[in-house]
């Protein structure tokens, strides 16, 4: 399926707004590897805008991609244009984010966002000393891992009698609204002891809210294991926060794909979960890049 | 300059005046196509740089492609052109896109629960449509409302709307997607798909509801008194209302086909993703405003026209899609776009000022025509 | 033609109207009886009322007090709609066009020729044709608008009144961009309107106009009824001392005065017209210290675009303006004001006020610099100046702080006057300073303008006014298609040569 | 009618002149009270009623922090206010905090590096604000003269702007944040944290930094020719020119001041995250001109005032900040937000309307007496 036999091969590959650390790292890694595998590459971002998204998977097909990886933008407003990419003959990988249908894809390699959270409540309870009040912050409500995640942590922290949510608000995984979120959550209430955070990045703006309002005494923990955090962490400032394995999975879509366009099969299950890491002070030292030496 | 003067003069002595008449009757033609020319300009420029670039560009396929992703902004800039002709704005498309979308798949997925009856009513896709158009010509209307009866300026009356409708798009199904608009054969309500993603002998449905808008705008905008006086409120208020137009009804007007074209831009996404997000068609209001001016449509009304708006989204939709294709990291796409928009309107300026000029000239010789005709008299 | 001792029937009957405008009282108890089948002229000052008392018969305004009666029963007129169906039609003073329209859209805005397809584009154009050529006009039915001269504009706007079925047709100052030749063919068509049984509302300034096609001739005065009579009883004088109530004399209270050495000279001033031509055509003036010109021609002829020549907004202009012996052409509006020059302009409201600002804002408008210590404002001494100034020139304000718009437009006048002394300038123009204000005002003005003259300042004003032209200047210029056909002395002056003189056609001759 | 207003004549004359003269001393007083009386009183309003939903909202250390959050858009709209106040309208007040924010942040992490020398020049904090200002005043600049000289509609020059700036802060770090800007001791660029997170003897310095540049533009928009002459050009383009005003200058000056403020709004933001990252105050030109208008002040220019801006700010802030205190779903609060401005504006339509005709009429009164102060008038 490719313009012409002499002209490398075309990796697609889409994700989300590269002004998250996040994503920008999951599509370095992923061309990276591409470029290494000897194809071409188109890095785009949808910014969350299935529409666009849709629009570039057009784009994708009318320059006969030999694989798209996609990190999507609606685990079922996506489905639509998987389905247009695969009627092109343009297998569709996708990472970090899965879509509500199996079948379409040739692989979901996601980080296991349950594990992951459940990894970080856990810490989170075990460090709040099982009780006290806590708030939350949840991400954009049209993301499914924002439902996940949140119930990831609830499975662990609703058994505990000690332990009371007495705040949940959006931020819409966004820095400044976690700051003025956080802040007026204090005033409402006081007696908050901990912040569990759906991300990373509002657990950078809670942690920066808390130390306007000088309370260093409530614990922050995040999820994606970003190296703002990381170093923040290291610094003492959020306690905890969970690994996403971007780089394992980045690197694993291309590969399959590689193997898909060379033997038409992947050889591996659609759907992988991969599992996720708690980064506290012990380890964020070994973690670099979303990469934990030694995993 | 006398000089200048006399040769005129002569030449018109010499006659030729009917010729110049016939000069005249077209004048107004070429206006209207100047007005667009620099659209044109941009747009043909954008075409063979990037077919230079990427042999994928200029190729049928893709053209049909891109100008499907045209069509989205299109129709949303065409019921935005007749608000900003008569003067307005109106910042509320893309979240009454959005309003419209969910409304629809709400209604395809769970159809229509009326809680106290204890019932479920289903319609069929062809309703669903009507509604979610309806959906936009009631948000329209009550940005009329505002604007005329409350007297609040479009800017902020078309702001709370887009504040407003984006949450009731939300609350909808809690911020949460209907996804799967496939329909189901139980409830008759299947191939909602086709709006999207179907095609007529091999035209893309899309591209035909494209041209259909189009044909239907500039309809309106040229042969109806509604269209004309759209021009002539937008153009003088005052003087329009001396004339016995009912302002007030004209603005009331725009702004519903305003509200319809965005809520058909808000089904067309939502059948193509077969998926309804509360999202959709955040900030396209932006994008469609810069297509109508880009089309040489005056932000201070009665001046402008449909074609023209046309070619504006043709001018964004090509460049965006060009600049992904050849593999533009997406924030040089920003600074490119910002920068392609402001020059060519300024384009645009430059060029009106010349042209008017040259349009004005041509009827002074006219005058002179005219008054050399007849005897002065004198008393 | 019209025997008015038959006492001819009326069609139309206002009845003790009044009106108040914010500022104005602009109708005080009118009685006004349109006769059917006749000319009614209506004649008045500037601020007299008559547009006032014709928005009113339109519905255009409602009466604060009073009753409109046709055909014997009382109606309410509640919009230019309302009238429009009981073919009541005016036609307005100001060009109240689409620029951007065709001729035949003008023509047909709000009332569309219809079918089944939508408007009929071609039947418009078509009567739109024929109508323009009833008046005598041969224009292309699809020009915009915009692109047509002032008078064609004018011929324009008496088509769209024609194109519908008419039984009352009011026409405010009609003529007042029309030259001679078009006035006629105006009249040929007015008379076959009379002719058919239309009752006709004529409004002028142009006396000798009233003489010719008026039946009956009403006069307002500050906003009251002073007389009415048939016009074959009168003559133009009576209407003139009925107009301003006592003797144009004593109206302007000339005093003669020494003319100084020359301020402001201007050197063949050309403006290139954007309808091509030109809207000055090698224009020269000088104008002394102490001395009072006035430039007299029709709307359209130029005076505007030759002060705003002056004063430096036209800067395309090409031609040299010398002030006070240096060359200031190519100097700013600003620059020009520091030397001495500054403009009156022709409308207050679109060019004169700030109608945001207060009074005391209003004037120091223009001297900001002056009040400014390293762009703080000197608040306490600009009420002061402000407040010596108004005093001055006789605004009638309590407090210069009130808001200009509760002014009348005599007061509103004197402002934009003020302003202009604040910047102590040698050389005043004055674009139409007389239009829209109270015979009271226009005396008081007029003092003030000999007084300055007097103080060895020059005055060049403008006026389409032959009264106030003959009674105002030491000197007078008349302009006609961008160039001065004719330059008069006081002694000399008539309106006969005025006339003459200011006629486009004759202008298009000698060329 | 003549009867009605002989007795108005008797009235003023028997008696009251003087006392009707003061109260028309006062009216031009009252008037620029009412613009932002409606504004006060939707203030008002909602400090009552979320002081009476949850306890913790009237409470001073609440009040602060919602003080701050107003300050941070309080800040941006006094720039706008300027501009709409010339009768134009900056839409890329947003984009241009962004970019401020990264320029600051990038400096304060990696110094200015000059490649080709070989060199890195580090600046201290208050230099690097000034540089941040710089940027905004520049991208202001850039606007004015895209207005002034190409003669674009501010709307398109300022859209532009808009999607070029944001475009320049996410190329300035590829996208990615600049992390923790406590500055270095080895650089001496420590204390930016200060601007948004210190504070003055118990007062947080960015409230301190509000009532700066309240007390500033104040002063400018009252005290100085400048002010004085954008009203000028908002309320009457034509006059001001032909009064000898530089146009021109004045709409470079007030675009400048915006982009300054909205560079403020952006360092301060960047400080009190001690982050920058280019998303930064995406959008927030919306929530700013609907401060300015809610805060009286007319879109067509001419009027308004900074102090009714700020109200507005604190109206729109408060609200935010009470919504979520009581934990309302966030599409509650779109809703909510955008009805309360538009029913503000439409509140402020209406009084206007009242207010004029008021003083309209008292005018009349005057009038009269003055005219029968002097007979001199009379025949
Ligand atoms: N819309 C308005 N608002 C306030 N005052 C007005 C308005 N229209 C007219 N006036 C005032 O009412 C008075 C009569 O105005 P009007 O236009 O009727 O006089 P006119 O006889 O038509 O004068 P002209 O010969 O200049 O046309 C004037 O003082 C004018 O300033
Ligand atoms: N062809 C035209 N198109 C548009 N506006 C015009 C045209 N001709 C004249 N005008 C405007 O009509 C007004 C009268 O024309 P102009 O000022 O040239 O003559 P004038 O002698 O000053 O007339 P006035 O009696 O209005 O002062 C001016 O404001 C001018 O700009
Ligand atoms: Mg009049
Ligand atoms: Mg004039």
């Amino acid at each position: 399926v490719s313009a012409s036999p002499t002209a490398k091969k075309l990796m697609v590959i889409i994700t989300p707004a590269h002004t998250n650390p996040f994503f920008a790292s999951e599509a370095v890694i992923a061309n990276n590897e591409a470029k290494r595998l000897g194809y071409s590459t188109l890095v785009l971002s949808h910014n969350d805008d299935p529409n666009l998204q849709s629009q570039q998977f057009d784009l994708a097909i009318s320059r006969h991609a030999a694989a798209i990886i996609l990190d999507n933008a609606g685990a079922d407003a996506t489905i639509a244009a998987v389905k247009k990419a695969n009627k092109a003959g343009v297998p569709v990988f996708l990472i970090d984010r899965e879509i509500n249908r199996n079948g379409l894809a040739k692989a979901q390699l996601v980080s296991n966002n349950f594990q992951g959270a459940v990894l970080g409540a856990t810490y989170f309870a075990k460090l709040m000393g099982a009780k006290g009040d806590y708030a939350e912050l949840l991400g954009k409500a049209s993301d499914t891992n924002a439902g996940v995640r949140s119930k990831g942590y609830h499975s662990v922290l609703n058994g505990l009698k000690g332990m009371k949510m007495v705040a949940q608000q959006t931020a819409n995984w966004d820095q400044t609204q976690a700051f003025n979120v956080t802040q007026t959550m204090l005033q409402a209430h006081p007696t908050i002891k901990g912040i569990i955070s759906g991300n990373d990045t509002m657990a950078l703006g809670a942690e920066a809210a808390l130390k306007a309002a000088k309370r260093t005494d409530v614990i922050v923990t995040g999820l994606d294991g970003s190296p703002d955090v990381v170093s923040s962490i290291l610094a003492g400032g959020i306690k905890a926060t969970v690994l996403q394995p971007i780089a394992v999975f980045s690197k694993l879509a291309v590969d399959e794909a590689n193997t898909y366009i060379k033997t038409g099969k992947t050889g591996k299950a659609e759907k992988q979960l991969l599992p996720c890491y708690l980064i506290t002070k012990a380890n964020a030292k070994k973690v670099h890049n979303f990469v934990l030496a030694g995993t | 300059m006398t000089a200048q003067l006399d040769a005129l003069r002569r030449r018109v002595r010499s006659s030729a005046a009917e010729e110049l008449l016939g000069q005249m009757k077209t004048l107004h033609g070429w206006r209207s196509l100047l007005l667009r020319l620099r659209a044109f300009v941009a747009l043909i420029g954008i075409v063979i740089f990037f077919s230079g670039v990427s042999p994928a560009f200029f190729t049928g396929s893709n053209l049909l492609v891109m100008t499907e992703h045209v069509a989205i902004v299109a129709i949303m800039a065409i019921g935005e052109t007749f608000v900003i002709l008569s003067a307005g704005i109106d910042l509320s498309v893309g979240s009454v896109a959005g309003l419209a979308g969910m409304i629809a798949g709400g209604l395809l997925n769970n159809g229509l629960i009326l809680h106290p009856l204890g019932i479920v009513v289903w319609f069929n896709v062809p309703l669903v449509i009507l509604i979610g158009l309806g959906v936009g010509a009631g948000a329209g209307a009550i940005n009329g409302v505002v604007i005329t009866k409350l007297g609040v300026a479009p800017f902020i009356a078309t702001l709370g709307m887009l504040s407003v409708a984006r949450g009731f798009a939300d609350l909808r199904n809690n911020g949460a997607t209907f996804p799967n608009l496939a329909g189901d054969a139980k409830q008759h309500n299947g191939g909602f798909g086709f709006l999207g993603t179907g095609s007529l002998l091999r035209v893309p449905f899309t591209i035909v509801l494209l041209a259909l808008f189009i044909v239907v705008a500039v309809y309106i905008a040229k042969r109806t008194a509604f269209g004309r006086r759209v021009y002539a409120v937008g153009g003088n208020e005052r003087a329009a209302e001396l004339a016995g137009i009912r302002v007030n009804r004209i603005k009331m007007g725009v702004y519903v086909i305003s509200g319809i074209c965005a809520a058909m831009t808000g089904l067309l996404i939502t059948s193509q993703l077969s998926a309804a997000f509360p999202d959709t068609a955040t900030s396209y209001e932006l994008t469609a405003i810069a297509a109508v001016v880009l089309g040489g449509t005056s932000l201070f009304g009665g001046r402008g026209t449909i074609g023209g708006t046309v070619i504006g989204a043709f001018v964004i939709g090509f460049l965006s899609d060009g600049l992904v294709l050849v593999g533009v990291s997406e924030f040089w796409q920003m600074i490119v776009k910002g920068s392609v928009i402001v020059a060519a309107v300024a384009l645009d300026e430059a060029q009106r000022r010349r042209q008017s000029r040259a349009s004005a000239s041509a009827s002074s010789l006219i005058e002179e025509v005219m008054s050399s005709d007849r005897p002065a008299t004198q008393e | 033609m019209s025997e008015p001792h038959s006492t001819p029937d009326w069609l139309l009957r206002a009845e003790g109207i009044s009106k108040i405008f914010g500022g104005t009282v602009a109708l005080n108890g009118v009685d006004f009886d349109v006769y059917r089948g006749k000319v009614n002229a209506l004649v008045g000052e500037n601020g007299a009322g008559k547009s006032t008392l014709m928005g009113i018969i339109a519905g255009i305004h409602q009466p604060t007090a009073g009753r409109i009666i046709l055909d014997g029963n009382e109606v309410k007129l509640d919009s230019p709609r309302d009238a429009g169906e009981h073919g009541i039609r005016l036609i307005h003073q100001e060009l109240l066009l689409f620029p951007d329209l065709s001729v035949a859209e003008n023509i047909f805005a709000g009332s569309e020729l219809h079918s089944a397809m939508g408007v009929r584009m071609r039947e418009q154009e078509r009567q739109a044709t024929q109508l323009m050529e009833r008046l005598g006009q041969r224009v292309d039915p699809r020009a915009l608008v915009g692109t047509l001269a002032v008078g064609a504009q004018q011929m324009v706007a008496i088509c769209k009144a024609l194109s519908q079925q008419v039984r009352v047709l009011i026409m405010d100052e009609p003529t007042s961009a029309l030259s001679t030749r078009e006035v006629e063919s105006l009249f040929a068509v007015v008379r076959g309107l009379v002719a058919d049984g239309v009752s006709v509302v004529y409004i002028s300034h142009r006396l000798e106009e009233i003489v010719e096609i008026g039946d009956f001739v009403t006069v307002l005065r500050d906003g009251r009824l002073v007389a009415h009579a048939a016009v074959t009883e009168i003559d133009s004088h009576w209407i003139v001392e009925r107009m301003i109530g006592r003797d144009p004399k004593e109206l302007f209270p000339y005093e003669p005065r020494p003319v100084g050495a020359p301020l402001l000279e201007a050197h063949d001033l050309t403006l290139p017209r954007a309808g091509g031509g030109l809207w000055l055509d090698h224009v020269s003036l000088t104008l002394g210290a102490g001395e009072i010109v006035g430039v007299y021609g029709l709307m359209g002829a130029g005076r505007t675009e030759l002060l705003h020549t002056l004063i430096g907004e036209r800067r395309e202009t090409v031609g040299r303006v010398v002030l006070g012996g240096v060359r200031v052409d190519g100097e700013s509006i600003g620059a020009r004001i520091a030397r001495g020059l500054f403009l009156v302009p022709e409308d207050r409201q679109r060019e004169g006020l700030v109608s945001v600002l207060s009074v005391k804002q209003n004037v120091s408008l223009a001297s900001l610099d002056d009040l400014g210590s390293f762009g703080s404002l000197a608040l306490r001494r600009e009420s002061a100046e402000v407040g010596t100034l108004v005093r001055d020139v006789g605004v009638k304000v309590p407090d210069v702080n009130f808001p200009v718009t509760s002014l009348s437009g005599g007061n509103q006048q004197k402002v934009v006057v003020a302003r202009a002394l604040m910047t102590d300038p040698k050389v005043l123009l004055m674009d139409d300073p007389m239009r829209g204000i109270d015979i009271g005002a226009k005396t008081e003005l007029y003092r003030i303008m000999q007084r300055l003259a007097k103080e060895g300042i020059g005055i060049l004003f403008t006026s389409s006014d032959l009264i106030e032209v003959l009674g105002m200047a030491d000197r007078i210029l008349v302009m006609a298609r961008g160039r001065i056909t004719r330059e008069l002395s006081r002694g000399e002056a008539t309106s006969q040569a005025l006339v003459a003189a200011s006629n486009p056609h004759a202008v298009q001759v000698a060329a």
